[in-house]
């Protein structure tokens, strides 16, 4: 047993070395599991009880039960987070005793509904790779890209444009070409904020902003106007996208799990190759982590933060591209939840790093595929997940507030990221 | 020593380069161009334009229309820009060069209103009117940013400080009946946000815009969980009484400035107030002086015995409770009602006001004002009819936004260690 | 009214799925909702259409639950969600929810589904489309705003330029055409124009109530003095903007504000219902009384699906012959001899 | 004996490193004491501890005989003590007068600033100790000399006893310096007892009482200035003998490798910093640029290094127009900048060592093959330098930042000098390093001179531009005044001359090339 503990830790080890210190960038100090694990797992942990607290203090059957007597609130509050989070856990990974009797009945659609969850929280966690990979890269390059979003929309509709625009293509050009062109309008409009940067020196983090509101204009405007789908009288939705341009789905309703999922894995192992194995991953590092040194040895300031930008922006264009050639099969308003918003968050829980922001995506796909079983069983806003990745990324950008919670000892060495501060963008 | 005078004095050269000496040339003539193919020659001699001076339903400060011909008036407006782009490519403005190129902007919104309307009567009034209300949160926020910023800790959390106000304001304001109760509690929640941000940012001294995004995400989260679970299924938490109308007596009579400065709600009065007392206190006593010093050189401070820590909370704390009231102008000073994502951004776009603003309160409401502005006359123009769709008028206010960026970064003083912590050694 | 409501009444507590409890009770009929990404207090269909199932609950007792959807993606995720929680009644709400539900109502064949707002050509078997011919109703109040108006402009605006929208803006516009063609009058529509369905006034956005404030704001400016808002909670700050200042007067939508804005009860002409509390409620008494049957229901003014509610408070201000020519319209336009465009 | 100030077994710990171990130290009134010691030995945290920025781990701190709790600055000076920091603490956008009375600010009608007051008090102070300044002036406008007596009066004005002095001279023309003194002396006259901290042995012989030197946070000697000579100061601060002297073969310089003719660069505000400068820089030969730091030469170096765009003029290197080019074309043509700042320009500070010592080639062979990086290679280059080059880091993996100063700038010459170079432009290669480091550096920058390179020092370091350089050009308010053989040149002229003034009396010429005068 004790053995088992020990090659699991090792296991982990080698896997948290490689989220903390990619071989491009060793710190010399070998942390240990513990060390690295310790900060996101209690984040998360304090994330889930404080989202308890809210739950029972927002919970009109605690009250009442207190009115009866202590004894009765108490059980009710340890009723309701028992069935709050077992509803969380069954309806993100699958509940056992369903899916071994789904298995005994044999009945393939039992089956499928029986292990949905799991694999759903895996669809929920695709757009989230990619627009966490655009946050963090964008961090490694030294751009606070917020622009996500909109990024996602211009991708989106640049992937739809193609699916069903074009027709009587075979699946192996159309598929891959609308999901390029969804990398491509997120691109552009990543493009222009870093220009922006370049040129002039305006910050990132508030022209991204802006192109965001663009973007929700820009596509309502192409959705009901030039985009809209033909006797839907300028509703704001697009036309079915054409099959061959579809990304295909494995399994039959209601499993959605998709080849985009895998496309986002690879994608992702590209980023991390690109960042870290590559003289052009290390001239966006170098720029961002001191972009005065990157001038002095001749780096170019201004193009690496144009890179930057067109990069991150056509991962975030991804996001949006693939949710709608493997999910939506359309675009319509509402085609995010803020994705690129929680995408921050996501990001810097996973160290800006992309096997960091894989798993931080499962999670946060996980919460969010729970919480809709939540709102169902317990009538919870699902909203109560903002809130806690809120909290989660508080603990995790103040790893000091968990340590003086959970009274960890402080690691010798702090682990140094270049962020953006202030306003003076890349001059000077 | 050998030289008298104690400062140095530069040479300096007054130059813009040549290529943004012709490209803005080029831009004015194109002005000019527009205004004569788009409107003068779509515009029909004879016609008279009317400018309601007196919005709807005010009887003091009330003045005659102004009537002017649309045609002559029009072709004036294209001999302005004309002029001026043509001196700009012959000889250029120099250091005027940014203030005629806003001249020129001004014939071409001018020109284009009055082309609209054209044979009919537009309320200028009214809509600038609309326009200082629409650029009472932006200022706000700015002013928020200000207080924090200049104290070199940045806030771009006064979105969700705004939205977190404007949902307590109505909710307490529902629950106590009472407008001014409803503000407190506004500007208490601002205060125990940004009292987040300061210990983050300040104590923890984490990266202070990723502590904005946490409160940024958190209110957003939390004020949908809160309006979910309580006040859309009880209506009764959601129905705050809401600011009146306040006329200044004697003030409120003035013509056209009256109805729109001085006959309006508490918010306005407010702002003009924080105007005052923020400039006065960063720039005449000596609380704004080491509130300065602190964002500009933190070491220099605390050798002098000026507690930056504490400094810099006090000012973040001051910046909550401003965008805690601007939140609050939301549901008290406008609307009467909380609903989720009602700031819509604007605390953003206060952001983006202050520094165009230099980190100054004038030049931030300033900024505040040219944003409303363009909000109401985007309104307006729609009203009217106009040819471009609504969803590509909505995008003016955040393509100003990013112009007026574009150009204006970088010449202004940013407090020098904003966005740094301080670490005593 | 909801004033009156307490809170807890919303989304009725629900038990863990009974799966131990070996007595069986009688299963009460479980109605699902899912909102389109608007939110189920959008102050217009979702939660008119939730209304619906409120009463239902009351009245037939039903039990009911809703999802809310922040996403596209979600129509598909909460449409299996309660597919497996056995709904016996689906709702939808809204046009973009559309492909889903026929998507999930061709897989589960055996499923009873609603959908608020569309009507499938051709019809599906287990899906009733509710439709709603809102400019009937809109003819109405822009005739009976035509007849209050004293300065001879009457306004509206819209969140987006949707069908689902302007369709109450340009039944709005016929009726004030109609009064003028009737009475030789000149009343002024401000904000939506016939021609063109996308050109007029438009909040862009259903969030945003300031920006409703002020366009309120500037309809009365140009002299409107009764408006009609058709954007959700957004419109209610028009309403809080009319109320301010005391000389116009507001039209509701969806539902009768009177009862469901009671704060602006002073103000409120009228409102052009569109009944889908109604409907829905229709249809859930359809599953219950087994006589359910897929294909589409189109509210109008003839089958009471869509009307104008009461003028209430306001009730003297419209003279009593503009009442009786109000009913004989209509009359006409449910026999036809009024035709819309 | 009464002492003003006394130290009693002052210990400091910071993680890893004792950095003051029972540090004794007295100081009567009207005394000025000089600290000496190498980079790291522990001044500067001794200071801090004196003026309330830390809190020592052990020790006492005695205030005229009266033991004193010093917190935090606000208690220092409430003790009397005042420092001026190597750094200033000036707000460049605050006035004179503002930066004086920050803290202890004049005030009328409750909180508003009273200016006038301020001004008053001030310009008494000025004619008193003979410090003159104009209160109004904004900070960032006025030269380093006189942001000093700024820094000097906010002591005065804050009725300091104990006055100390960290590096002061730095930044100083020696005419400058000598006025600093000039005033030291007449503060100590005026029963001010100060603390001065230097690195430079001549400037501690000419103005100390008495001398202590302190090694490794320890106090190793004291001694007083009639019985000590550089020599014998250098060996107590480092431990062994060093050579002060730095030695250098004369050499005929060869070909023109650089040449600058008529170079205008603008700052951001227009402000013309580099004014029509003409300049050439042979191989082989090492040009010095001196001057008052702020006269141009950060300017002028980024200019030629191409970090900056020249408004004017014509920069060649091997004959080639680099007047627009890259900095990577100018590195790329055989050139090596040790820039000034090295913290801020030269290095990445969270990238691993051996990163760091390929920031300029990484992406040439043998570092990169195609796009990907060779991350054998790029160790096995580092080790090879971290051994040639004795940088003290645990690995070559470490990150720079974990390096102190001296390994730093070490990472930077042993990046910049092993590459096959013609020309080098060193930006102040040994800012705030120890005698040992200086000692080292200023070596390997003579091999390069004697290997056939030509190098351009900038330094504000007068002496270290005197000892290197072959031919010094001065620099003042951005034109450069003369060019002279540093042979026949005094160290009082080129002070003069930095300070804006060509000696009457012309230079103590020998026959050929003397002075190139440039205006
Ligand atoms: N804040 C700190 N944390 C950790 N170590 C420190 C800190 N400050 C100084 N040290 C260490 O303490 C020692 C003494 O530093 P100090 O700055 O006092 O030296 P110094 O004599 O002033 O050197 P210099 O001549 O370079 O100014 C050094 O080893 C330094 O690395
Ligand atoms: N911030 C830091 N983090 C970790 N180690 C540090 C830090 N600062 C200094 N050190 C370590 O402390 C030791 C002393 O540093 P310091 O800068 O005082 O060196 P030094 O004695 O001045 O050397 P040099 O003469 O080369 O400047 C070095 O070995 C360095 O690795
Ligand atoms: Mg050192
Ligand atoms: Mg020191």
């Amino acid at each position: 047993m004790k053995r088992e503990l020990k090659k699991l830790e090792e296991a982990g080890q080698v896997l948290l070395q490689e989220i903390n210190e990619p071989e491009g960038e060793p710190t010399g100090h070998k942390r240990s599991f513990w060390n690295v694990i310790s900060i996101p797992a209690l984040a998360i942990l304090t994330g889930l009880i404080i989202g308890a607290i809210l739950i029972v203090a927002t919970s009109s059957s605690v009250y009442e039960a207190f009115s009866h007597s202590f004894g009765e609130g108490l059980a009710a509050i340890g009723k309701e987070v028992f069935t709050a989070y077992k509803a969380l856990f069954t309806g993100s990974i699958g509940d056992p005793v369903r899916i071994i009797n789904a298995i005994s009945s044999g009945d393939d659609r039992l089956i499928r509904a029986a292990v949905n969850p799991f694999l759903e929280s895996l669809v929920q966690a695709t757009p989230y790779i990619f627009a966490g990979l655009a946050v963090a890269l964008g961090f490694r390059a030294g751009l606070f890209n917020i622009g996500v979003e909109g990024q996602l929309f211009i991708g989106a509709a640049c992937a739809t444009f193609v699916g069903y625009a074009i027709k009587g293509l075979p699946f192996i050009i159309h598929m891959p070409l609308a999901f390029l062109a969804g990398a491509l309008g997120g691109a552009l409009w990543g493009f222009i904020p870093g220009l922006l940067k370049a040129l002039t020196g305006g910050h990132e983090v508030i022209n991204t902003i802006m192109m965001n509101y663009i973007a929700f204009r820009l596509t309502e405007w192409l959705l009901s106007g030039p985009m809209t789908r033909p006797g839907s009288g300028g509703m704001p939705i697009s036309p079915i996208i054409e099959e061959s341009a579809q990304i295909p789905q494995f399994f039959k309703n209601p499993i959605r799990i998709h080849l985009g999922f895998f496309i986002a894995l690879g994608v992702a192992w590209l980023i991390w190759w690109l960042l870290f194995k590559t003289k052009w991953g290390l001239n966006l590092r170098i720029v961002g982590a001191n972009p005065r040194a990157a001038k002095y040895a001749g780096l170019s300031v201004g193009k690496s933060y144009m890179l930057g930008m067109a990069i991150s922006g056509a991962l975030a264009g991804l996001a949006g591209g693939v949710q709608i050639l493997a999910v939506n099969r359309s675009m319509a308003l509402g085609l995010s939840s803020g994705y690129g918003f929680d995408s921050i968050a996501l990001a810097l829980i996973g160290n800006n790093h992309p096997l960091g922001v894989i798993l931080t995506s499962i999670l946060f796909g996980t919460l969010r595929n729970g919480a809709t079983r939540m709102m169902v069983v317990s009538s919870i806003p699902i909203d109560i997940v903002d809130v806690m990745q809120a909290i989660i990324l508080m603990f995790v950008a103040a790893p000091a507030i968990i340590r003086t919670l959970y009274r960890l000892r402080k690691p010798k060495q702090e682990e140094e990221t270049a962020f953006v501060s202030g306003w003076g963008g890349g001059q000077s | 020593m050998t030289n008298t005078s104690l400062a140095i004095k530069h040479k300096r050269i007054y130059e813009i380069s040549p290529g943004r000496k012709i490209f803005m040339g080029i831009a004015e003539l194109l002005i000019a161009l527009i205004i004569l193919v788009g409107f003068v020659l779509n515009t029909e001699a004879n016609t008279l334009t009317t400018f309601v001076m007196t919005p709807g339903g005010i009887e003091i400060g009330a003045m005659p229309d102004w009537v002017i011909p649309a045609l002559p008036t029009l072709i004036v407006l294209t001999i302005i820009p004309t002029l001026i782009g043509v001196y700009q490519l012959i000889r250029g403005f120099g250091r005027a060069t940014n203030a005629m190129v806003g001249v020129s902007a001004l014939c071409l919104i001018f020109g284009f209103v009055t082309w609209q309307a054209s044979g009919k009567s537009v309320n200028l009034a009214g809509m600038l009117t609309s326009a200082v209300s629409l650029a009472v949160p932006i200022t706000l926020g700015a002013f928020s940013g200000v207080l924090s910023e200049r104290a070199g800790v940045v806030n771009i959390a006064i979105e969700g400080m705004m939205l977190m106000g404007a949902m307590v304001g109505s909710l307490i304001g529902s629950l106590t009946h009472n407008a001014w109760i409803g503000l407190a509690g506004s500007i208490l929640s601002g205060l125990l946000l940004s009292s987040i941000h300061a210990v983050l940012s300040i104590k923890y001294k984490i990266n202070q815009v990723i502590s904005g995004t946490v409160i940024n995400i958190f209110s957003a989260g939390m004020t949908a969980f809160i309006s979910q679970k309580y006040l859309q299924p009880n209506q009764a938490l959601n129905t705050p009484p809401l600011f009146a109308r306040l006329p200044i007596p004697g003030l409120a009579s003035i013509p056209l400035l009256g109805p729109m400065f001085f006959n309006t709600n508490v918010f306005v009065y407010l702002m003009f107030i924080l105007l005052i007392v923020i400039q006065v206190a960063l720039f005449s006593t000596r609380w704004g002086l080491r509130l300065r010093s602190v964002g500009e050189h933190p070491r220099a401070a605390d050798t002098l015995g000026i507690d930056v820590i504490k400094t810099r909370y006090v000012a973040v704390l001051l910046s909550g409770i401003v965008a805690g009231l601007g939140g609050a102008f939301f549901t008290l000073g406008s609307v009467g009602r909380f609903n989720e994502g009602m700031t819509a951004g604007k605390g953003f776009i206060g952001l983006a006001a202050m520094i165009f603003g230099n980190w100054r309160p004038l030049g931030a409401m300033g900024a505040g004002l040219i944003f409303g502005f363009a909000d109401a006359i985007g309104s307006k123009l729609l009203l009217l009819g106009s040819a471009i769709p609504p969803q590509i008028m909505a995008m003016a206010p955040y393509l100003i936004t990013m112009i007026v960026l574009a150009g204006f970064i970088g010449k202004g003083d940013v407090p020098a260690a904003d966005g740094e912590p301080y670490e005593k050694e | 009214a909801p004033k009156a409501e307490e809170p807890e009444t919303a989304p009725p507590a629900v038990e863990e799925p009974v799966v131990e409890e070996p007595v069986v009770e009688e299963k009460k009929l479980l109605v699902c909702q899912i909102t389109d990404t608007g939110g189920i207090d959008d102050k217009s269909f979702n939660q008119t259409a939730w209304k619906g199932i409120e009463d239902a609950i009351k009245g037939l007792g039903i039990e009911g639950k809703y999802l809310e959807s922040q996403e596209v993606a979600d129509y598909e995720k909460n449409l299996n969600a309660f597919i497996e929680e056995d709904c016996d009644l689906i709702i939808t709400v809204g046009f973009l929810i559309a492909d889903a539900t026929a998507a999930a109502a061709g897989d589960y064949p055996d499923n009873k589904f609603s959908i608020v707002d569309f009507a499938y050509d051709p019809a599906i078997n287990n899906v009733v489309g509710q439709l709603f011919q809102t400019d009937e109703a809109g003819f109405l109040a822009g005739y009976a705003a035509a007849a209050v108006t004293k300065t001879g402009k009457v306004g509206t605006f819209g969140g987006l330029p949707i069908p689902t929208v302007t369709i109450f803006m340009k039944g709005f516009v016929e009726g004030v055409d109609y009064y003028n063609s009737v009475k030789g009058t000149d009343v002024v529509v401000l904000g939506y124009d016939l021609e063109d369905e996308t050109k007029g006034l438009f909040s862009m956005d259903f969030d945003d109530q300031q920006k409703g404030r002020e366009l309120a704001i500037s309809l009365m400016d140009e002299g409107a003095d009764v408006i009609m808002p058709v954007a959700g909670p957004v419109g209610l700050g028009a309403a809080a903007a009319i109320q301010e200042r005391g000389n116009a007067y507001l039209i509701g939508v969806d539902s009768d504000w009177y009862l469901t804005a009671p704060e602006y009860a002073a103000i409120t002409l009228t409102s052009v219902m569109k009944m889908m509390d109604a409907t829905t409620y229709q249809v859930i008494e359809s599953v219950i009384d087994g006589s359910f049957a897929g294909g589409n229901v189109i509210g109008t003014l003839e089958n009471g699906g869509v009307k104008i509610a009461p003028f209430h408070d306001l009730d003297n201000l419209v003279p009593a012959d503009i009442k009786a020519e109000l009913e004989q319209i209509q009359a006409d336009i449910i026999s036809g001899k009024i035709k819309l465009k | 004996m009464e002492f003003v100030l006394e130290l009693k077994g002052i210990t400091k710990q910071f993680p890893g490193v004792l950095a003051n171990d029972h540090i004794n130290l007295t100081l009567k009134k009207g005394e000025i004491l000089a600290l000496l010691g190498e980079n790291g030995a522990g001044k500067s945290t001794l200071m801090n501890i004196l003026y309330g920025l830390y809190q020592p781990d052990e020790g006492e701190i005695f205030i005229n005989g009266k033991k004193a709790v010093i917190n935090s600055p606000t208690d220092a000076i409430q003790a009397g003590i005042g420092m001026v920091h190597q750094h200033f603490m000036l707000i460049p956008v605050f006035t004179v007068a503002e930066n004086i009375m920050l803290g202890q600010e004049s005030v009328k009608f409750g909180d508003f600033l009273d200016r006038a007051e301020a001004s008053k008090k001030i310009l008494e102070i000025s004619e008193q100790f003979n410090l003159p300044v104009n209160p109004n002036d904004m900070v960032r406008d006025i030269p380093v000399g006189i942001q000093q007596k700024v820094e000097i009066i906010k002591l005065l004005y804050r009725e300091a006893e104990i006055l100390i002095f960290d590096e002061p001279t730095a930044v100083l023309t020696p005419q400058e310096a000598d006025e600093l003194f000039a005033i030291m002396r007449s503060l100590a006259k005026q029963g001010k007892s100060i603390i001065f901290i230097t690195h430079k042995l001549r400037e501690v012989l000419e103005v100390a009482d008495r001398i202590m030197v302190i090694r490794l946070g320890t106090v190793v000697g004291e001694t007083i200035p009639a019985e000590a000579d550089k020599n014998s100061l250098a060996a107590m601060m480092v431990g062994r003998e060093v050579n002060l002297v730095v030695e250098k073969e004369v050499k005929v310089p060869g070909d023109v490798v650089v040449s600058i003719q008529d170079l205008v660069v603008v700052d951001k505000f227009k402000n013309i910093v580099v004014d029509h400068v003409s300049l050439e820089v042979r191989s082989g030969e090492i040009v010095g640029v001196a001057g008052v730091q702020g006269n141009g030469q950060t300017e002028l170096v980024e200019a030629i290094t191409g970090l900056r765009k020249n408004s004017g003029g014509l920069i060649t290197l091997l004959g080639e127009d680099i007047t627009h080019a890259t900095p990577r074309q100018i590195t790329e043509l055989g050139s090596a900048h040790v820039p000034e700042d090295r913290q801020a320009d030269g290095l990445v500070l969270p990238f691993p060592t051996a990163e760091n010592l390929v920031l300029c080639t990484y992406y040439k062979e043998p570092f990169s093959k195609g796009v990907v990086l060779q991350y054998q290679t790029i160790l096995e280059h580092a080790q090879h330098l971290i051994h040639d080059f004795d940088i003290r880091t645990p690995t070559a993996l470490t990150p720079v930042s974990n390096l102190s100063g001296g390994n730093q700038q070490k990472v930077i010459i042993a990046r910049e000098l092993s590459r096959p170079i013609q020309f080098l432009m060193a930006s102040q290669p040994t800012r705030g390093l120890d005698v040992g480091s200086i000692e080292y550096i200023h070596k390997r920058i003579v091999q390069k001179r004697d290997e056939g390179c030509a190098v351009l020092l900038v330094s504000p370091e007068l002496d270290e531009v005197m000892e290197l350089s072959d031919r010094i050009a001065v620099m003042y308010r951005g034109k450069i005044l003369a060019i002279v053989d540093s042979n026949m040149v005094t160290k009082e002229q080129v002070g003069l001359m930095m300070a804006g003034e060509i000696p009457e009396e012309g230079f103590t010429a020998r026959e050929e090339r003397l002075v190139e005068k440039t205006f």
